[in-house]
């Protein structure tokens, strides 16, 4: 099982920010839905382990964010919005190869992992600019470059595209989309890209409340919007 | 959440701001300025009581105020015992921690908003100098709008870092923050511009 | 002033602010050594020694009235009652002497000149209004005083270090962060790069 | 003319941003659209007297930004994407009144205005409270707010729902295109609402690559898009 929640809850400052999450999705690619503040955010930091849940039970890839927090953290990487905040380096290259300083490996395989990520985003040229002197998309596909450095099992999106233009959108989203050998967890307002996920799950007010084959949850949640 | 105060009944609550810090000030200078005698100490510790309990802020306030300067205490008081000795340290320590203890009432006991409004009809008379007083007002006005924003940002940068499998550090998170806030700068800067801010 | 302006200073004071809330960062952010100062630095370096003072101003103003910005959620004019107050104060000329000399001549700055910036404005001069206040609060001898100062030196050392770091980095990464033209480096500098 | 540009030029650190932009627009409610970096924005900044023209010319209602600064400030607003950039001051309702401020409007009429508008946008339960408080969908009201309560002539948003959720950005969108006497010069990358206005500008690197009817010149990106 890719995704599996069962009675998951979590409290920030005293709300139940969600309740009663229970989950079992094994599709590639899920998207996750829902309004402003329904806990979307707060769903995929829990999958990436920035967020500790306190009841209830996850399973990401079959490990435990916090039981298995070592592994967890080599196999699952997140994307945000905002590229700015996910840049450290100062030097597109350098930023890339940040990714990796936990893994220790050997100068050489490091390097050429690097090149080889750079090129698969469309970065090699700009290998040696100033990271945040890029375009907004050019930002973040070398946001995502750095996630992709590592080589995850399990990617975590939280509304990727939100800054970008279409272009821009549709390239950032093909790369996530792309059947490599990642499962995807895509946060998103765009309802367009949802149903290009095989799975979705809906959010409201903290509860799940619709999951399954994407076109129909965002059917679901569309039908909800007119009314 | 960016403010001292704690809201209560006592006579200080009710007390207007600008006289209100007036005595409070004068007090606590008293205090600042008393001779280092161990006679002082007593006195030290006998203003601070009655200036916490007469007026009714109470003495769980007070011993929260003195928890709250365990290490300004403790700057004061190794470096007092180890050059000045035992009898000296009590009195300078028991004077310094006095003087804040009193100053301290005022934020405890007056709304931000008032406090404000007591600096801005305090700097009036500046006007006359050519200080551009509005402007000055309109500086800590953004200022204290912007802090819970960057300190979203900070949250963001962390967050960011946790997620690329780094620990978070000072070193490596300051970069993005100072970028992230400088473009937040420059997005605030338009927007006061549009709104008539030249 | 224009409103950029306004904006930038309003925004590095809400900065220094920050830097003292508990857990915003980590491995500093205690009393009485705190992350501040790395905010006050960054300030001078980045704004210029004039509105880098003036946002340092600010944050000490907003003190004084009774905002908990000082780490610690320190706040009020106690604080100026107090043995820190002149390193606090200190903070206003500690900016305008790192912005001079980050912001002198109109070379970009290299490290070693940045480096000597957030040691002359970041330490020295916050320590010489720092010191003496604190012994004349303490009426403790202005010798002994400044052999006591002597705790926070490795601290601010390390924090003068960060600062060039990261001043450094952003001279690369983000230009236009410090919003103003720089000559070309000269010809031994881009050999060397 | 409610929009006239004639080979309109901006440099911008060295980089010709903005080039022989030629245009004659009379719609109530224009869209502007196009790729990241294709000088949207700066179009946007110059017809909201924020960023200067190097050559050709200007008029907005009639208006040079340049040389009729005054009556064009009072009559031009702007409307961004990050609502935490566009609040100014710490409690809602003193946010509103501190766009009246250079109007030095009589206290009493200052109020009811304020009152007037925080009621249209919804705000009205909120208006003593701290706006960091507010939800992003709240936030962008508030601006929205902030801009309007001067009833400005023209109003310049540049993506004002690129940080929202679907139900947010409907009620965002629903309050610029209202036709109660301000003009609209809406840009964004989003192409459904862009086909909502009357008239619509393609940029392309800076220069305008088509402009007149709305759904012809979304239709003409589109296709671009696809190729
Ligand atoms: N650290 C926190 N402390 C307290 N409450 C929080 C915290 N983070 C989020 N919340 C609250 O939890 C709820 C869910 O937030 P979350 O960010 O997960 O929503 P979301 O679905 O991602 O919304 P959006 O579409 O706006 O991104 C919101 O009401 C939010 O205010
Ligand atoms: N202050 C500036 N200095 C130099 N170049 C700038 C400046 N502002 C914008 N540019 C450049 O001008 C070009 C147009 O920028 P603009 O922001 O107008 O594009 P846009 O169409 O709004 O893009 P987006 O869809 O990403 O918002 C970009 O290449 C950008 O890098
Ligand atoms: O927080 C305060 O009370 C005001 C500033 C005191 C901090 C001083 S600045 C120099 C020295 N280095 C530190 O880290 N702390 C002190
Ligand atoms: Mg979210
Ligand atoms: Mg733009």
């Amino acid at each position: 099982m890719i995704l599996h929640c069962r009675d998951l809850g979590v409290r920030l400052d005293g709300r139940d920010v969600l309740r009663g999450v229970t989950l079992d999705l094994d599709a590639r690619t899920i998207a996750v839905i829902g309004d402003n503040g329904s806990g979307k955010s707060t769903f995929a930091r829990v999958l990436a382990g920035l967020v500790r849940r306190d009841t209830g039970d996850v399973r990401v890839l079959g490990l435990d964010p916090d039981t298995d927090a070592a592994e967890h953290r080599r196999r699952v990487a997140l994307v945000l919005s905002n590229p700015d905040a996910q840049i450290v380096m100062p030097v597109v290259s350098e930023d890339v190869a940040f990714s990796l300083r936990p893994q220790r490996l050997p100068k050489v395989e490091r390097a050429e992992r690097v090149a080889r990520t750079l090129e698969r985003f469309g970065l090699t040229d700009l290998a040696e600019r100033p990271a945040h002197d890029l375009s907004g998309g050019q930002k973040q596909l070398l946001a995502l470059a750095g996630a992709f450095v590592r080589e995850p099992g399990l990617v975590v999106a939280d509304e990727p595209t939100a800054y970008l233009d279409a272009r821009n959108a549709r390239r950032v989203a093909d790369h996530l989309l792309a059947d490599d050998g990642h499962v995807l967890v895509l946060v998103t307002h765009d309802l367009a890209l949802a149903r290009r996920c095989g799975a979705a799950v809906l959010f409201t007010e903290g509860t799940v409340s619709a999951a399954g084959v994407a076109s129909e949850v965002v059917d679901e949640y569309e039908r909800a919007l007119v009314c | 959440m960016l403010s001292l105060y704690r809201p209560g009944h006592s006579v200080l609550h009710r007390l207007p701001a600008g006289p209100k810090m007036l005595v409070l000030a004068v007090a606590a200078i008293a205090l600042a300025a008393l001779p280092t005698a161990a006679g002082a100490a007593a006195v030290c510790a006998g203003a601070v009581l009655l200036a916490y309990v007469v007026p009714g802020v109470g003495l769980r306030e007070l011993g929260r105020q003195v928890w709250g300067l365990r290490w300004i205490f403790a700057v004061t008081a190794i470096g007092q015992l180890l050059f000045l000795g035992p009898e000296p340290a009590l009195a300078n320590t028991a004077r310094v921690t006095a003087a804040v203890l009193v100053a301290a009432l005022v934020p405890l006991t007056t709304r931000v908003d008032d406090l404000l409004d007591a600096l801005e009809r305090g700097l009036g008379p500046l006007r006359r100098i050519g200080m551009d007083t509005e402007r000055a007002a309109l500086l800590l006005a953004v200022t204290i709008t912007t802090i819970p924003v960057l300190a979203r940002l900070a949250a963001e940068v962390r967050e960011a870092q946790r997620a690329r499998g780094v620990r978070p550090s000072l070193r490596a998170g300051l970069v993005p923050f100072t970028v992230l806030s400088l473009r937040h700068a420059d997005q605030l800067g338009e927007a006061l511009a549009a709104r008539g801010v030249r | 002033m224009d409103a950029t302006d306004l904006a930038r200073v309003a925004v590095f004071a809400a900065l220094i602010a920050v830097l003292g809330l508990p857990g915003s960062f980590p491995v500093f952010g205690g009393v009485p050594i705190t992350a501040q100062t790395l905010g006050v630095m960054l300030a001078g370096a980045i704004l210029g020694p004039w509105l880098g003072a003036l946002s340092v101003t600010i944050v000490l103003v907003l003190v004084a009235v009774g905002l908990p910005l000082l780490a610690g959620g320190r706040g009020g004019f106690a604080v100026f009652l107090g043995p820190t107050a002149g390193y606090a104060l200190g903070w206003i000329l500690g900016a305008i002497v790192v912005g001079l000399i980050v912001h002198a001549g109109n070379r970009r700055p290299v490290w070693w000149r940045t480096a000597f910036a957030m040691v002359a404005g970041g330490v020295v001069a916050i320590y010489a209004l720092g010191v003496p206040v604190q012994s004349l609060v303490t009426r403790l001898p202005l010798g002994d005083t400044a052999i006591a100062s002597l705790v926070f030196l490795p601290g601010d050392l390390l924090k003068a270090a960060i600062a060039t770091i990261v001043v450094t980095l952003l001279v690369r990464a983000y230009p236009r962060g410090f919003r103003r033209q720089w000559r070309a480096a000269p010809v031994e500098e881009r050999v060397a790069a």
